[in-house]
């Protein structure tokens, strides 16, 4: 799973449960596939060779599938500990660190707009600063979004985070996120939102603190004539 | 002329009995995905009690109408037990056109209804409960003309004592929806 | 199919109940009581669907194998149902709330709505 | 009950209908197999729409922007609709009119034992309707704005107001289609379920019908069960276009997400109504050509019970980052996985059926082998994402896209072309040809891999579905990802084992062709040694399907029985009372 970046907090705990199922399902893939093939090849029809009458009644196979059934089911165990971990991680527990922040997160046809607190912190505040199509965060700080959209359904996708969340209109749904390297990161909608779905694709920025301060420093202006225009 | 598969019964039902209550059940998950949708909308919304929702139905036309469908309930299994137990066709049919005539008293006293709302502003598009009113209320007013059409060519065919087990089977599906109707009168009329 | 107990005689009893159940059901609401109107209202609805199910559709002389069909769609319906509610019928849950406000009344502007 | 059974002067009254004109043949037949027949046909035909579609918004995913032969420019609409009507086309226009209404049609009856549907009429009516369906679906292309393009879950608000989806007439056709299929298909399940219920052979009991048969009318029961909310949200997806409702308008108090859970309730048992039936098929196939009963009969019914009951439990997986309450997905990640246990199980009840058998790989026997091993990499990547934490990363990836055609194309393509191969002596009476059967096979199987296998790398780099053209993303235009290929490369790469797999689909048309020219019907009526009954009857079975109507004594999956072998054969037919 080094194949792309992970870049949040969460990132490896979302790898780690693919993995557990890579290695969980793959054994049951080879070892299934592996048998089928032997299967195939040794039992190819050969003159004076009958086949065997087995309808699965008798009690050897029958033992030998009941097997095989509580195997998976262990297996199924493990896959929805893990998933259920993550997804509690990631889904249901908020940070509640001081230095949180919160974003405002809108999808609309076909752009999202972003609502930073701003150097106060603080959301709907006069220093508040909207963009559109670029996110500016701050590396290592853990962030809330409030995610909603204006018009139909879009969703928030952040690959090298391993975040995703819909933007469904007439619900505001909250996440959090928290970066841990500083880059410039794609976000793509991942919901199929009308002609120009395809024409979507966000940047998040991930700053260190001085490049942060000096964004929030150059946006200041820009953040004054959009409270005027309110 | 029939195929022989018509005359089988390997599940100890006459095959049209078994078709119908099939159709009952795919009816029974139409209707559950409608009146679902509506119950969990109608208690989202603490409002669709009042006036301008469901609080302007008027139930006595409700009552009026459940009255005219269990009626024509009635009419239909007294019909069915003429065809089955008497081999009475003319006397089936007579109940079958009774049962079908309470169909359409349904339906006019539903048009008169839906005139009187329509014209104080209540229409499908006012708010939500008056969509899925309208909605509930007109896909199952469908099947009660379905069920009225169906009737009629049953009852022509039996006042001439030809395929008089149909009587019992178009009587099952008029029964399932004066069923539907049952629930729907409290829904629309007098939860409010 | 040819019990005693179905005669026309049998039918116009059960059709007099189902009219005794509706008279209740609808005066249930002028008792004023909220919830006894809803208990009323879908109690009898119930019952009033098992009776027509019984005496009318005779589902109990079919094989029994209708009822478990019957049933099978009913119970599907309140899976539907039980999967359902928690976003639908909630105005909040577990990370997400609804912003909106309640619907306004129709009655008064009798014109137009789009 | 069954009273008459054969009159034979019924069958020679039926025997003057063949000289009857071309509409009152071909077009206004109540007779099973004609219906069947139709259906086939126009759910080829539909297979075709859909593989064009295919083929054009690959190549515009390879080559961006590209002229596309026989299409033009692809514009970003152009795309949306392409795939979805893709997707729509081949779900409900050919898995399940193939699947389902085409060989439950002609199977039923024959495999049971009886010489027609229990309601001939219906059965007809039913074709009609899916018919004006597909005209209807057909049609929503040509109109004003073009066709619908909101995916085929068609998600409101995009799919429910025109402002969003630009495309009015599309999106309404679109919907209207689609009910009216659900109509056909659910006046032809209730007379399959009817059929297969009542109109056995007699003696044929519960655990003697073919597996075919019961996959079906299982499938059938799935799709009329989960089959109705989505009708209701139909209806009230229909109100919303035309009328302006607001039944999924947050700003009128409804609720998008309701349509996704109306959606999905019957989405996901979807699957399994045109998986099983695949199964059905590819049960005859390995027990015929390994000669051997099916492995545990009654544990296959078992699981086929358990998934499908299991089946409506687990809908909410496709929702779990559409906006669904987040425990929610505990439950439905559960039961999800939980459903991996029947059809694991199932699998190797499959498996095990090889198991010491005696296996000839004709052309039937490759495409029911290849079925199962392509299924199970289906099967095991699903597991992936229905498990809620991974799915974060991999939902609306080309991972999912990868898993449900590694699922969906075995189903839909592999399983009808392993029965079509398989009844085709049954049909027509000639045998095909072999050499260019197999060529065909390795010609669809081969490069079918090579399109998804690529496609799950891609969705495993983060690469999101829907999307016209990845230019514009930096991060989904990457270099040498995989054995020195770019992501580019890897695209061009499905693109191009896609061509080639629709371009080898001829070679099944030119073997369709030959066979049709034979002159002598050389398959007479059990070519294989199969003991279900529709080895019975004559190839192709006439009017009435039967001589006479057969009796039933045994199980369907009597191969090699030790007092047979004695008497120096290895099959035992249902209708033979020694």
């Amino acid at each position: 799973m080094d194949w792309i970046v992970h870049a949040s907090t969460y990132a490896d705990s979302v790898d780690n449960a693919i993995l557990l199922i890579t290695w969980l399902v793959g054994f049951w893939f080879f070892l299934t596939l592996g048998i089928f093939f032997w299967l195939i090849i040794r039992y190819r029809a050969k003159p004076g060779v009958d086949a065997q009458y087995l309808t699965g009644g008798e009690a050897q196979p029958k033992k030998f599938i009941t097997w095989i059934h509580m195997l998976v089911l262990v297996c199924d165990v493990f896959i929805v500990v893990a998933a259920i971990r993550v997804w509690v991680e990631v889904k249901q527990t908020l940070p509640e660190t001081p230095e949180t922040q919160t974003v405002r997160v809108i999808g609309q046809q076909w752009a999202w707009s972003f609502v930073h607190p701003g150097p106060d912190g603080q959301l709907d505040t006069p220093d508040d600063i909207k963009t559109v199509d670029d996110l500016h965060i701050e590396v290592d700080r853990p962030y809330i979004y409030e995610l909603t959209s204006r018009d139909v359904m879009h969703s928030f996708s952040v690959i090298s985070f391993r975040l995703k969340q819909d933007a469904v209109p007439g619900r505001v749904i909250t996440g959090w996120f928290q970066a841990t390297k500083a880059g410039d990161y794609m976000i793509q909608c991942a919901e199929m939102c009308g002609i120009g779905h395809g024409l979507m694709p966000a940047t998040v920025h991930v700053e260190t603190p001085e490049q942060h301060a000096a964004w929030q420093a150059s946006q200041s202006g820009g953040a004054m004539l959009a409270q005027a225009g309110r | 002329m029939r195929p022989v598969a018509t005359t089988r019964s390997t599940s100890g039902m006459t095959t049209g009995r078994l078709a119908v209550w099939w159709v009952i059940c795919s009816e029974i998950v139409i209707f559950g995905g409608i009146l679902g949708s509506y119950i969990m909308s109608r208690i989202a919304h603490d409002g669709w009690g009042h006036i301008g929702f469901a609080g302007s139905t008027n139930a006595y036309i409700g009552l009026t109408n459940t009255f005219v469908l269990l009626t024509s309930s009635l009419f239909a299994v007294l019909g069915h037990y003429a065809a089955e137990h008497e081999q009475d066709g003319p006397k089936a049919a007579r109940y079958l056109y009774l049962t079908a005539g309470g169909g359409g008293l349904f339906l006019c006293i539903k048009a008169f209804e839906w005139t009187t709302e329509i014209g104080h502003g209540l229409t499908i598009t006012a708010n939500n409960f008056w969509s899925f009113y309208y909605v509930a209320a007109g896909v199952h007013a469908s099947h009660v003309i379905a069920g009225m059409i169906i009737m009629l060519i049953v009852a022509q065919r039996a006042k001439k004592n030809l395929d008089l087990h149909r009587v019992e089977l178009v009587g099952v599906y008029w029964h399932f929806v004066d069923l539907v109707w049952i629930f729907l009168f409290p829904l629309l009329y007098i939860a409010k | 199919m040819s019990d005693e107990t179905h005669g026309p005689a049998h039918y116009k009893k059960i059709w007099a109940l189902l009219v005794v159940l509706l008279a209740i059901s609808f005066l249930g609401p002028f008792v004023g009581i909220h919830w006894l109107t809803l208990a009323t209202a879908f109690g009898i609805a119930i019952w009033k669907a098992w009776l027509v199910l019984k005496n009318f559709m005779h589902i109990t002389a079919q094989p029994r194998f209708v009822s478990y069909m019957v049933a099978t769609c009913l119970v599907f319906m309140l899976l539907f149902y039980a999967g359902t509610a928690g976003d639908v019928m909630k105005h909040s849950g577990d990370q997400w709330y609804k912003p909106q406000v309640e619907q306004s009344a129709p009655v008064g502007h009798h014109g137009e709505h789009e | 009950m069954a009273t008459a059974e054969v009159t034979h002067d019924a069958h020679d009254d039926h025997g003057h209908h063949a000289d009857a004109g071309f509409v009152k043949k071909y077009l206004w037949s109540t007779d099973h197999k004609m219906i069947a027949m139709q259906y086939l046909v126009t759910g080829m035909a539909m297979a075709l729409i859909g593989g064009f579609f295919a083929y054009v918004f690959r190549m515009q995913l390879a080559f961006p922007g590209v002229d596309v032969p026989g299409f033009g420019i692809v514009s970003p609409a152009e795309y949306n609709a392409l795939v979805t009507n893709h997707g729509t086309i081949m779900i409900f226009w050919v898995a399940m009119p193939v699947l389902i209404a085409a060989f439950g049609n002609f199977l039923i009856p024959l495999m049971i034992g009886c010489d027609d549907m229990v309601f001939p009429k219906i059965n007809r009516l039913s074709y009609q309707v899916f018919l004006l369906s597909a005209i209807v679906l057909v049609s929503s292309f040509f109109v004003q704005g073009g066709g619908f393009g909101g995916a085929w879950t068609a998600y409101p608000p995009l799919s429910a107001v025109s402002a969003y989806n630009l495309t009015p007439l599309g999106s309404t056709l679109w919907v209207v289609a689609v009910a009216l299929e659900f109509v056909a298909f659910l006046l032809g399940g209730i007379n399959f379920i009817t059929t297969a219920m009542n109109s056995r052979a007699p003696g044929m009991r519960l655990y003697d019908i073919p597996m075919a048969v019961w996959m079906i009318v299982v499938a059938s029961i799935l799709f009329m069960a989960s089959v109705g909310p989505l009708i209701a949200g139909a209806i009230m997806l229909i109100f919303d276009q035309t009328l302006h409702t607001g039944f999924f308008d947050p700003a009128k108090g409804g609720d998008p997400v309701l349509w996704q859970h109306l959606f999905w309730f019957f989405g996901h048992p979807e699957v399994y109504v045109v998986l099983l039936p695949a199964l059905g098929f590819v049960a005859e196939i390995i027990t015929t050509f390994s000669r051997k009963p099916l492995f545990a009969y009654r544990t296959v019914l078992y699981t086929v019970f358990g998934t499908g009951i299991l089946s409506f439990t687990v809908w909410a997986h496709h929702q779990f980052i559409s906006g669904i309450d987040p425990r929610m997905a505990h439950i439905f990640t559960i039961t999800t996985l939980l459903i991996s246990v029947p059809i694991a199980e199932m699998m190797f009840v499959y498996i095990a059926t090889l198991y010491r058998g005696s296996i000839t790989l004709t052309t039937p026997m490759l495409w029911a082998l290849a079925f199962l091993g392509e299924f199970l990499i289906g099967g095991v990547t699903g597991i992936f994402l229905g498990a809620s934490g991974p799915d974060i990363f991999y939902h609306d990836t080309y991972f999912v896209l990868a898993h449900f055609h590694y699922t969906f194309f075995p189903i839909a393509i592999i399983g009808s072309f392993a029965g079509l191969t398989y009844w085709w002596p049954k049909i027509t009476g000639k045998m095909m040809n072999e050499t260019l059967g197999k060529i065909h096979f390795w010609g669809t199987v081969i490069p079918f891999n090579l399109i998804f296998l690529p496609l799950f790398v891609l969705g495993q780099l983060g690469q999101h579905r829907r999307i016209y053209s990845y230019e514009g993303f930096g991060e989904l235009m990457r270099d040498d990802v995989l054995l020195g290929m770019g992501m580019q490369d890897l695209r061009i790469l499905a693109t191009t084992a896609l061509v080639v797999m629709l371009a080898f689909q001829f070679v099944f048309f030119l073997n369709v062709f030959l066979t049709l020219r034979k002159k002598e019907k050389d398959a007479g009526s059990n070519p294989y040694d199969a003991n279900s009954l529709e080895w019975l009857a004559p190839s192709p079975p006439g009017h009435g399907n039967f001589a006479e109507l057969p009796t039933v004594y045994r199980g369907p999956y009597e191969y090699s029985h030790p007092d047979r072998k004695a008497k120096g054969t290895d099959f035992w037919p249902q209708w033979e009372k020694e």
